[in-house]
């Protein structure tokens, strides 16, 4: 990538599995990125701050807020959106969401899904609390959370 | 989680019914293919992004577009000027004085709060949309500002709306009972100078938005939306654009939340339409978060002055007066409906006869207040709540035993109210027993002895509710009586299609309400068949000629209206399906049943057509039959039986059915900071049959969640210039995981005698969590010199205010009575 | 938001007025003054970066002089507009006491609005108090710079 | 969500970094980014060049030299917390690290951006002073170290000026005698601090700094000396606290007025020191 700074960029990274290469304005964010240039509208935007997790995926394996990275900065990385995780088969953690009713309006839940699966690769049997601590960075307005947290525990245990 | 059920009938075999079938939604929702309204695209859509006033009250002097319009890439703008002209100012539901109130879909000449949208630009990326609104020039004149309600009704007090000839948008006295009566024989009267309840929202995390084509051929609109209420967006829009209402055709498939939040989005779709129209292309808006908190769909704040309360030696409270003052922010979107709807439950779970309470609305230099969720009632019932919780506190009472005496008694349903309002079920002594059971209220002595060992003040508190479903829209008669409106409605259309599929479609917009599941529950009974074999459309299409003039989701009702609907059509279809299964085996409709996916005779089961056999007949294979097939496909608008209010007395019946919650906590609050934390909470809930019980629960644990965040953490403060302090999630902070109680939750059941299904709305709750925590609190603080608790949300600075200087609450209370003459 | 305090100048009267009643002294007291422009003895405009460290805030500002009493008081009417903020600030100056030593004391009325008034409250005071901070020690300087000049002259 | 138009450059090495910084007017590091791009959005602030640190892979290490922890500045708040090097020289960073935000946050946002930031309700500025820690800042003519102290001039500055870059935080390695504790009240758990204290003792002397009471952080001057060289006991902690309010003046907000946070500021000293007492007896 270039060292002299410019206003728009030549952006190649994976997304789930396939290779996307493309001009991009610096000043994109990855979400809109996604969201607008991609198609992959998975991703949800809930606030203007950093702060609600609604567009959590995994940059390179880490969960990050997609709405705090510019989509340049992704260049060279590789991307998975919650589009990305069921193949023909759902994970354990989305059938476990459905089975304790951890959603009601759906919208938080691709940034929810994306966080807990993250932690239970991590830590396949985690604690109600560490549970809540990987979460934490996730607004859901629907559930309260109680059943959130009883999914990902459910599935951690590979009981879901 | 516990769940007790009491004995109850209901109108329904049970099958599906009643059980925690998996959700139909789920499946698209957790794979990331839900269809919310920001991911619609269109060819050749332009951005739209509204220019917003940075000013709280100001003349706009002058709009200059002319730099915006120069960019590349931007396509048109839209400005309060040209709104004025190409459309009429939106209808009102006051009467006199708010009447007169002018409202568009772009400020007209003047600003009334921070981020009012006074001009639009549409740009080709979302980017530049933003980057050219910058660049619109408004010169303003800046004018005085008013944020306190009570302030605005002052003389000299800056006005909002000249054509109002003030601030008072409506006034109206509601007395019930002999109230002066009821204070004359009061062995104890306690006064309470001022209770306030805050100004918040549900933030639902997605926001409003809209995908907007127009079609120059037809004059039609398509208005791709997440307005969770297009039967109202529908009657205000299409008067205030001059055109029929079928010129404007809304469309939604997923929605991320509503609450009521999302009611009034009709300026700004307004907006959309005149820029697609004037553009010649697809206009989509999303808007930002700290629009929606700066404009959207504010609760109505609250003020209860002055507030007397008559009781007896015995505990018994025969009645309460007070002057309310309540906040509806710079414009009335749905307002002044927030006026009169707490009128629902105007003595709370109580037995109340004697009531007087003397209602003023006011604007101020806010966002317009519209519904939120428990709108108006929630206000009304933390008002209840607190002046039993302050009662029992001044006058040395048993919390619990002063609400046993005088909450309203099983014995006594159906129970008219003193305005004529009836609940319809309800046991609420038992609920009372049994959230005490869930909490171990006989340990709380213990364990705030325990507290106290470790430098901590326990408190335990609780807050009873009602959530009334199912409006009456007669109400509105009741603040302006030349209004058109009374009862309400829903629809549904149920068809066995040509391969034998049921296809059910809705006139509702469901914001995570399960509507897909509930309904195919319902008919999956009446048909026999399994409910995997019933397809409920995802979403709302007016086009569909699934919905009626009240239909969207909303007011707790889908219950009773949404799945009355579905049950009547449903029981069309199959009478239809049994009629053209014994013209088929030439035998009477009545041998037939439907089950196991066939209709058979019911005493020969191999006699049987499988159901697409049947939808086969009338759409594909119809000849040769002496008469017509019927059709196999019915729609019914489902009507909840409702009279007009009397007007004079202000009293009718104002809504169907009356689910109830009482909701317990436990609070330690730490004396040095303020900080508290709940420790233990729970909550019964009682919404007659429970379709599906998971469901039902998870609305529970929902409002439950938004009333935990009301009270400690969410407020949308104002400062005295009219900047709102908190227009973002650093500011305004949203409960997360870490910060939610452990929650222990059980249902009773007592059916409604008064609809379909036994069932009741339930879905908004009565902000319960809000009551007992304010309780909890003030029980806390007994310790440290008796506060009361005076105010709705109790962030921990104000608590440690209250620790710090109990006697500035104390100064709010007065006990008087013969005892004291 | 309203600030106050006090001032004390080692300086005649006269001078620190000298200093408060010049606009381009004034301007030299300013943080981040880009270019400034005299229209009249009452009116005068400067263009300004306010250094906010994550990038600085571009303003261009109108002053007004909207009330003076030689020696004794003036009032100052500043309106500032740019891209992200908008300020109104009212600010008045009383001067006392007597010889070489001067009091000042000063009052600001400040109105911030715009996504800086929006998202900044819970930095903006400790911004403004800084601001005000600097202003203040640069005054000082000018009105040194002043008294070193009339005993020159 | 939508930022201003902004130009941006990914260095592969420091001197490029810095070489970009010094020649773009307007130029910033951007470096995690969780607060810098959020502050983009609002367009309350808008650098017109970012030079994205995120190839200088030789600022992300930790290291222990002699008797000093060398964190490089583009150490995410994630590294901190798993890192073995922290873990026996000085926890709290890490202790600290982990009620920062959330964990998206803390996988993307670093020490360096924390303190370059310096926004007063921010959790390291308080942490860095109390722990004497020093900063290294790199400039085209070579580099200075700053105690952390001198390092904060104001909100969202510090004495990082255009064309520089802060390379290194260095902390003093604690052992047997040294504590450290951080106590406070924050909106919500993990959330935004309303005011906070932290604390170390070092063989007996005591260092305790102040956050969310001004621009920057607020030494405790009064109780490190009537501390240090005691035996600590709560009394003597809270006698030594009284009164320590009332010479700051911090901000009054939404979430607290001035009173509030002096009085916050109070007894967040007394446990931030409690908790390093306990801990420095181990």
């Amino acid at each position: 990538m270039s060292a002299l700074p410019s206003t728009s960029m030549f952006v190649d990274v994976r997304v789930n599995g396939e290779r996307y290469e493309r001009e991009v304005p610096a000043r994109r964010l990855l979400v809109h990125f996604l969201r607008d240039d991609l198609d992959l509208t998975g991703t949800h935007i809930g606030c203007d701050t950093g702060s609600c997790g609604a567009c959590t995926v995994h940059l390179d394996g880490v969960p990050v807020k997609s709405c705090s990275v510019l989509a340049v900065q992704a260049h060279g990385a590789s991307i998975t959106t919650v589009e990305g995780l069921a193949g023909d088969e759902q994970t354990p953690l989305q059938r476990a969401f459905s089975e304790h009713h951890a959603l009601q309006c759906g919208y938080c839940t691709p940034g929810m899904i994306m966080s807990a699966t993250a932690l239970l690769e991590q830590n396949p049997t985690p604690t109600e609390d560490e549970v809540k601590v990987a979460l934490q960075g996730n607004i859901c307005r629907c559930t309260g959370y109680w059943n959130i947290v009883e999914a990902v525990m459910a599935a951690g245990k590979g009981s879901a | 989680m516990t769940t007790v059920e009491t004995e109850g009938t209901t109108t329904l075999q049970r099958g599906f019914v009643g059980q925690n079938v998996p959700r139909k939604e789920d499946r698209r929702l957790v794979e990331g293919q839900g269809q919310f309204v920001d991911d619609v695209k269109r060819h050749g859509m332009g951005y739209l992004h509204f220019v917003r006033s940075p000013y709280p009250h100001a003349r706009i002097l002058s709009i200059d577009v002319s730099a915006a319009l120069e960019l590349p890439g931007v396509y048109g703008t839209l400005t309060g000027d040209e709104v004025a002209i190409l459309t009429d100012p939106f209808f009102q539901i006051a009467a006199e004085p708010g009447g007169s109130m002018k409202d568009y879909a772009l400020s007209v000449g003047k600003v009334r709060y921070i981020g009012e949208p006074v001009a639009a630009v549409v740009a080709e990326s979302r980017e530049l949309a933003r980057d050219a609104a910058e660049l619109v020039m408004v010169d303003y004149e800046p004018l005085d500002v008013v944020v306190d309600a009570r302030k605005s009704l002052e003389p000299g007090a800056p006005v909002l709306h000249e054509e109002c000839g003030g601030n008072i948008t409506y006034q109206g006295v509601w007395e019930w009972g002999d109230v002066d009566q009821a204070f004359a024989e009061a062995d104890h009267v306690v006064k309470i100078t001022d209770l306030h309840f805050d100004r918040f929202n549900s933030t639902p995390l997605e926001l409003d938005g809209a995908l907007v084509e127009y079609n120059r051929g037809t004059g039609q609109w398509t208005i791709t939306t997440n307005n969770q209420f297009p039967g109202f967006a529908v009657i205000m829009m299409a008067p205030a654009m001059r055109v029929g209402t079928d010129k404007l055709r809304f469309v939604t498939q997923d929605i991320g939340g509503g609450f009521g939040n999302k009611i009034t989005s009709h300026p700004q779709l307004v907006a959309c339409c005149l820029l697609a129209r004037k553009l010649n292309r697809p206009v989509q808006w999303t808007e930002w978060r700290t629009d929606f908190h700066q404009s959207m769909s504010h609760g109505n704040e609250r003020w209860f002055l002055d507030t007397e309360v008559a009781v007896r030696a015995d505990g018994t409270m025969t009645g309460f007066r007070t002057r309310v003052v309540d906040d509806a922010g710079a414009y009335l979107r749905y307002e002044p409906l927030g006026g009169v709807i707490w009128s629902q439950v105007a003595p709370g779970m109580y037995g109340w006869r004697n009531i007087r309470l003397d209602f003023t609305q006011a604007v101020t230099n806010k966002a317009p207040c519209s519904p939120n969720r428990g709108y108006s009632r929630m206000q009304h019932l933390w008002f209840t709540e607190r002046i039993v919780d302050i009662v029992a506190h001044e006058l040395g009472f048993d919390r619990v035993e002063l609400r046993r005496k005088n909450y309203v008694q099983p014995e006594q349903m159906p129970y008219e109210t003193p305005n004529g309002c009836v609940y319809d079920s309800g046991d609420y002594p038992a609920s009372l027993d049994l959230v005490l059971d869930l909490i171990g209220y006989d340990t709380i002595e213990q364990r705030r002895e325990e507290a106290a060992s470790r430098g901590k003040l326990l408190g335990f508190g609780i807050g009873s509710t009602l959530d009334s479903g199912t409006n009456n829209f007669g109400q509105s008669q009741l603040v302006n009586p030349d209004l058109q409106f009374s009862g309400n409605n829903e629809v549904a259309t149920v068809k066995l299609d040509i391969f034998g599929e049921i296809v059910v479609t809705l006139g509702t917009t469901p914001q995570g309400q399960s509507h897909e599941t509930t309904a195919a529950q319902v008919v999956a009974d009446i048909l026999g068949c399994d409910v995997d074999a019933v397809h409920v459309r995802a979403g709302h299409d007016s086009y569909w000629n699934s919905h009626a003039g009240f239909s969207g989701t909303y007011a707790s009702q889908f219950a009773v209206t949404g799945l009355g609907a579905v049950k009547g059509a449903t029981e069309m279809l199959a009478d239809q399906m049994k009629t053209l299964a014994s013209m088929v085996f030439q035998c009477p409709k009545e041998a037939i049943e439907l089950a196991d996916g066939f209709a058979r005779i019911a005493d020969n089961p191999e006699a049987a057509l499988p159901f697409m056999a049947l939808g086969a007949i009338p759409n594909a294979n119809n000849a040769g039959f002496p008469i017509d097939p019927p059709p196999m496909n019915a729609r019914f608008v489902y009507r909840p039986p409702f009279d007009v209010p009397d007007k004079e007395r202000k009293f009718g019946n104002l809504t169907l059915t009356y689910s109830m919650q009482i909701h317990a906590c436990v609070v330690e609050v730490d004396p040095e900071t303020g900080v508290y934390e709940i420790v233990d909470y729970a909550a019964v809930d009682d919404c007659g049959v429970r379709i599906n019980p998971k469901i039902v629960e998870g609305q529970v644990m929902g409002a439950t969640a938004h009333a935990i965040g009301a009270a400690m953490f969410e407020s949308f403060t104002y400062d005295d210039e009219g900047n709102l302090l908190t227009p973002n999630f650093y500011d305004y902070h949203v409960p997360h995981t870490l910060d939610m109680p452990p929650l222990t939750t059980a249902a009773i059941e007592t059916p409604s005698p008064f609809t379909p299904l036994g069932t009741k709305g339930m879905g908004e709750g009565g902000g319960g969590g809000i009551h007992c925590i304010c309780a909890a609190l003030q029980d806390a603080l007994r310790a440290t010199g008796s506060p009361i608790v005076t105010d709705s949300h109790n962030p921990y600075h104000r608590v440690f205010e209250m620790l710090r200087h109990p006697e500035h609450a104390r100064a709010k209370v007065e006990v008087t009575g013969r005892s004291a003459t | 938001m309203k600030l106050e305090g006090t001032k004390e100048f080692d300086a005649p009267r006269e001078v620190v007025w000298s200093v408060i009643n010049d606009p381009s002294k004034m301007a030299k007291t300013m943080p981040g003054v880009e270019s400034f422009d005299i229209a009249d003895d009452r009116h005068w405009s400067a263009k300004v970066k306010v250094p906010l460290g994550l990038g600085g805030l571009k303003m261009s500002i109108d002053f007004e002089k909207i009330e003076e009493r030689p020696l004794e008081f003036a009032a100052l009417n500043a309106k500032g507009k740019g891209v992200g903020a908008l300020m109104n600030m009212t600010t008045e100056f009383t001067l006392s006491g007597e010889g070489e030593k001067t009091s000042m004391a000063w009052e600001a009325d400040v109105k911030i609005a715009g996504p800086v008034g929006s998202m900044g409250q819970r930095v903006l005071q400790p911004i403004i108090n800084q601001q005000v901070g600097n202003v203040l020690s640069s005054l000082e300087n000018e009105v040194e710079a002043a008294k070193a000049g009339a005993a020159g002259a | 969500m939508l930022l201003r138009e902004v130009s941006y450059a990914r260095p592969g090495t420091i001197e490029e970094a810095v070489a970009l910084l010094a020649e773009y007017d307007g130029a910033r590091a951007l470096a995690g980014g969780q607060t810098l791009l959020n502050v983009m959005k609002q367009r309350a602030a808008s650098p017109d060049v970012l030079v994205d640190l995120a190839g200088l892979d030789e600022l992300r290490t930790i290291t222990v030299a002699g008797s000093s922890l060398e964190i490089g500045a583009m150490t995410t708040l994630a590294s901190l917390i798993r890192s073995s090097e922290v873990e026996v020289t000085r926890p709290i960073l890490a202790e600290v690290a982990g009620t920062v935000a959330d964990v998206q946050v803390r996988n993307r946002g670093t020490l360096g951006g924390n303190i370059c930031v310096n926004d007063p309700t921010n959790h390291f500025p308080p942490l860095l002073v109390a722990l004497d820690a020093s900063m290294t800042v790199v400039g085209v003519d070579g580099e200075r170290v700053v105690p952390a102290e001198e390092f904060f001039v104001g909100v969202f500055e510090t004495t990082v000026r255009e064309g520089e870059l802060l390379t290194r935080i260095s902390v003093p390695a604690g052992g047997k005698g040294t504590g450290d504790g951080m106590s406070g009240v924050t909106l919500g758990a993990h959330g935004t601090y309303v005011a906070n204290a932290a604390a170390s003792v070092v063989d007996g002397a005591w260092r305790i700094a102040l956050g969310c009471v001004g621009a920057v952080p607020v030494r405790a001057t009064t109780v490190e000396d009537a501390l240090s060289g005691t035996e600590v006991e709560e009394a003597a902690v809270r006698a030594a606290v009284e009164g320590v309010g009332a010479t700051l003046d911090p901000p009054s907000d939404v979430h607290g007025s001035a009173d509030y946070r002096r009085s916050l500021a109070e007894t967040s000293i007394v446990r931030a020191v409690l908790q390093a007492h306990d801990r420095a007896r181990g």
